[in-house]
């Protein structure tokens, strides 16, 4: 029962500590990766509450490809919150009609 | 093969699926087969309907063989088959005034007709489940198409509409989600019915947090005050078919799911006065923010709220003359709209700029236009004798009959700010003087063809309300019998 | 240990994670200016939904609703299973999830793209 | 101003759902009287070995139960991978072409990787085919897949599949999803009914449509995912 309870405190703490991270880091890679221990701590917490199914969709979708999606639009775009604003005009590609 | 009302979802599902396949055979068959479709599922309405309303009794489809509430089910009601024939019927239209879009550029074009059918199949599927988890499904079916069409075009801002829709609608997913998470807990079932059934079990406290939940979810695709921030951009800078969708389809999908929930699976009382003073908020704010817009689309995209607020304040009337009226409103906005927006992108596509001004005159260089636009608008102010008006007549003889003479005040000034800025265009159309800018685009055979039978419709109705009141009226009867929908859904197979 | 209180910490931490998620993933949304952060803002919301339909399906002492070689025996003793529903609208719901985040982010790679910003404080047409 | 205005509203939503909350009681039946079936999930419990023959609850659930949620969950990936493509396609110029924007990995990650691959397949295949039986499915099987080739992109730079081909494995997928709810309805049944036999508990084929459907939406969400991620790293265009 102590360890139960040391155990689900210490998967909550995780995993809001985490949340917090991932929302204060400015550095969005460090941030993605913070959304995948989030993702983690989210299937333990589904295979211990008996729901295996959920836990493997959640490590398979959460953890591996959301967070390698995200990982490949931080290298297309930006990789810092606090950037600095390049001062360009937006480019617009043309339209065919 | 019996015609069923499944035929509505698994038919686009599968030409979907069909499309990037038969794209490497033959290009044109990509904008082909959405109109075989959709022209195959009007024929499905009209045989639907015809067993509708000759039996008086809903077609329940069950699937997977798993009769309610084990099951999912499909309700062909005559409340959810009329919307979904006038959903059908307009997007075949709006299919054939885009059927040259994207003529040159082959993979956008796919991508686009799949998208667009995609569109319809989850507005079609939002009316027809009878299943709330269902439901969310369809909705978000509805919505991953809405963002990819609505940034569909690169040189324009609509990335930037897109994303802010995309944000607003998964912020209302979620709600949405939490809502049905809390009603599981507390009747144990997801089938509508039997949640309507065992409704007055649910604590009080408890049913006003999944409503309040519901009503936000919801009230994002019915462009509700103060959730439509997303709406004027994105009908303003979507492809102008998709507008006319969204006007059509979508909003009508979304407000039929708020008039699901509080008609049928809640019992609040306080709900339908919700309706009325969000439906009056979204009115007024909506029409003189139209008023100040100097782009005609967007000015047609608030428009299309107040419209829709209108709509809410006839439901919230909750008599069965208003909710005849609302149903009837539902019907004129769906087409009226799509005229306004067809033949408006038009106006803008040969004007140099989106803007008001940058179109004075244009009525006179193209007459035909003009006068549809012109039909349009006085259809949508309500002047007599187009089929706007006897809508408005019915909302406001409602709501006399319930002695909310504030509200036909309300509604009455409301009107007159719609009839300033409507005007101020029609106006401008043909009084203005014509500047020599303009590039010339004529528009397409099926745009003619599509625009005129929608003006045929607005005028037909005008003059002869009665071919279209009695489906009306038997739908708004169905839609507030709720315990024949509750008995009907639950006692298939029993 | 009193059964009561322990049932009260446990549910405490695992619907205090929860709500935790939503409302942090609801603050980045509502005031985080990158776009990235703002998706994932909503992909902290969603899990957290996620988090609460598991919980509330969970029944203690049940069992993963998975029948074994003594399936047929265990059939009339259900009470010992978790509500499989919920389990099965979740695994809708995250694959839905992952298809609205996947959209999210390719339309930030587009405005990237036109903006050279993804900072919505740089964006003009993004205002409100 | 606005920075206490959100954080008003994040107690006041934090404090409803905490309230509401506290309303459902954790680890408590909710299924009520089991043996009455009050709640779809008690039914679910009770009858789904002897009706279905599938073991796993959730499966039977998500892919017969509630099928048609499925084929909408299945139309929603494939959407998000079309709108994927539209959102960021672009015509290219003469003499562009796509262009990875990974770099070419350590001899290590490539060996490894090789090794690896073939497991990764198999292990994903393992997954959705005994989706009616252990934990998994259809979604988790093709996510596997997918990330398989995730490793593959990220071995080798010049690693591509073929558009064709996850198009075609995409497409037939859905038709064949499609066809047997339609097969149901054809041969007098209701959609997405099941009309095979279901066999006996525990056996690789039994469970009727059950593994056929499940098959069929591993391959689709496999080739699906690996679209999303192939659009996504070709994303550069170069000269």
């Amino acid at each position: 029962m102590i360890f139960n309870i040391i155990f689900f405190s210490l998967l909550a703490i995780i995993i809001l500590a985490a949340a917090i991270y991932a929302v204060v880091q400015k550095d969005l890679l460090y941030a993605v990766i913070a959304t995948g221990v989030i993702s983690l701590v989210l299937s333990i917490y589904f295979f211990i509450m008996q729901a295996p199914d959920v836990a493997l969709t959640e490590a398979a979708i959460g953890i591996a490809l959301t967070t390698i999606i995200f990982v490949i639009t931080i290298r297309n775009t930006s990789r810092r919150e606090d950037e600095i604003p390049v001062n360009k005009e937006p480019d617009r590609e043309e339209e065919t009609k | 093969m019996v015609i069923s009302p499944v035929h509505y979802i698994a038919l686009p599902l599968l030409a979907a699926f069909l499309m990037p396949l038969l794209a490497k055979v033959n290009r044109e068959l990509v904008r082909i087969i959405p109109g075989v479709v959709l022209t195959y599922l009007l024929f499905v309405s009209v045989v639907l309907m015809q067993r509708v309303t000759e039996t008086g009794q809903p077609i329940i489809e069950t699937l997977a063989g798993w009769q309610a509430p084990w099951g999912i089910n499909l309700v062909f009601s005559q409340f959810t088959g009329f919307l979904v024939s006038l959903m059908v019927f307009m997007a075949t239209l709006i299919w054939i005034f885009s059927y040259r879009f994207k003529k040159v550029d082959n993979e956008p074009a796919l991508k686009y007709y799949i998208l667009f059918m995609m569109l319809v199949t989850g507005s079609v599927g939002v009316v027809l489940t009878g299943d709330i988890f269902n439901m969310f499904v369809f909705m978000e079916i509805t919505a991953i198409a809405s963002y990819s069409l609505t940034s569909f075009y690169r040189d324009r801002d609509g990335a930037e509409a897109g994303f802010k829709y995309l944000l607003i609608g998964s912020l209302a997913s979620t709600f949405m989600l939490l809502a049905i998470l809390l009603l599981y807990t507390q009747v144990g079932t997801l089938n509508m019915a039997m949640i309507a059934e065992r409704m007055h079990t649910v604590p009080v406290g408890m049913k006003v947090t999944i409503l309040i939940l519901f009503l936000t979810g919801l009230g994002i695709e019915a462009e509700m005050f103060p959730l439509n921030g997303w709406a004027p951009d994105a009908y303003s800078q979507a492809p102008s078919p998709v507008g006319a969708t969204f006007a059509a389809l979508v909003v009508k999908a979304g407000v039929y799911s708020l008039i699901r929930v509080i008609f049928t699976l809640f019992d609040i009382q306080g709900a339908y006065q919700y309706l009325i003073i969000m439906g009056i908020i979204t009115l007024i704010i909506a029409e003189f923010a139209a008023m100040k817009q100097t782009n005609l689309k967007r000015m047609l995209a608030y428009s299309s709220i107040g419209q829709m607020g209108f709509v809410l304040i006839a439901f919230g009337i909750g008599t069965k003359e208003a909710v005849f009226g609302a149903l009837f409103l539902m019907f004129n906005h769906a087409i009226i709209k799509s005229l306004l927006f067809m033949s408006g992108s038009f106006f803008v596509y040969n004007s140099t700029s989106k803007d008001i001004n940058g179109m004075s005159g244009i009525g006179k260089k193209f007459p035909y236009m003009g006068f549809l636009f012109s039909i349009g608008a006085f259809a949508i102010v309500g002047l007599p004798p187009f089929s706007g008006f006897w809508s408005k007549l019915y909302i406001l003889i409602a709501a006399a009959d319930e002695s909310m003479l504030a509200l036909v005040a309300i509604i009455l000034l409301v009107s007159i700010v719609e009839i300033v800025y409507y005007f101020r265009v029609v106006a401008k159309l043909y009084f203005g003087k014509p500047t020599d800018k303009e590039v010339v685009h004529k528009p397409t055979f099926g745009g003619y063809f599509s625009m005129t039978v929608l003006a045929v419709v607005i005028l037909l109705v005008g003059f002869y309300p009665d071919i279209i009141t009695g489906f009306i009226h038997r739908a708004a009867d169905t839609l507030l019998d709720k315990g024949a929908y509750i008995s009907n859904v639950l006692s298939m197979g029993h | 240990m009193d059964p009561i209180l322990y049932n009260k910490i446990i549910s405490v931490g695992v619907y205090g994670s929860a709500i935790g998620l939503i409302l942090i993933g609801l603050y980045a949304v509502l005031v985080k200016k990158h776009l990235t952060k703002i998706v994932i803002g909503l992909s902290i919301i969603d899990s957290g939904v996620h988090l609460l339909f598991i919980a509330v399906g969970f029944i203690k002492g049940g069992t993963a609703p998975i029948f074994s070689e003594k399936g047929i025996e265990l059939v009339n003793q259900g009470t010992a299973m978790v509500d499989p529903v919920p389990q099965a609208l979740v695994l809708t719901a995250i694959v839905i999830g992952f298809g609205v985040t996947a959209v999210a982010l390719s339309l930030v790679i587009r405005l990237y793209r036109h903006h050279h910003t993804a900072r919505i404080d740089h964006i003009k047409s993004l205002k409100w | 101003m606005k920075r206490a205005f959100i954080l008003l509203l994040l107690v006041v939503v934090g404090w409803v759902l905490a309230d509401t909350f506290s309303q459902i009681n954790f680890g408590e039946s909710r299924m009520g009287d089991i043996k009455q079936q009050e709640t779809v999930g008690a039914y679910y419990l009770n009858n789904t070995v002897e009706k279905l023959s599938v073991a796993n609850v959730v499966t039977a659930i998500v892919v017969n139960y509630r099928g048609f949620d499925t084929l909408g969950e299945v139309t929603v990936l494939f959407l998000a991978a079309s709108g994927l493509a539209s959102i960021l396609y672009r015509r290219k110029k003469r003499g562009e072409h796509d262009v990875m924007i990974l770099k070419n990995s350590s001899q290590l990650l490539q060996t490894g990787a090789k090794l690896i691959f073939p497991a990764i397949l198999v292990l994903g295949a393992y997954v959705f085919i005994h989706g009616h039986l252990t934990p998994g499915g259809g979604f988790q099987g093709g996510a596997i897949i997918a990330s398989g080739f995730l490793l593959m992109f990220m071995a080798y730079k010049d690693y591509h599949v073929s558009h064709n081909v996850l198009t075609w494995v995409e497409s037939i997928a859905g038709i064949l999803f499609v066809s047997v709810g339609i097969w149901g309805l054809i041969s007098g049944a209701t959609f997405l009914e099941n009309i095979l036999g279901t066999g006996t508990l525990n056996d690789l084929v039994s469970g009727g449509i059950i593994p056929l459907i499940y098959i069929a939406v591993g391959f689709k969400v496999a080739a699906e995912l690996t679209g999303v991620l192939e659009t996504l790293l070709n994303f550069k265009t170069e000269k």
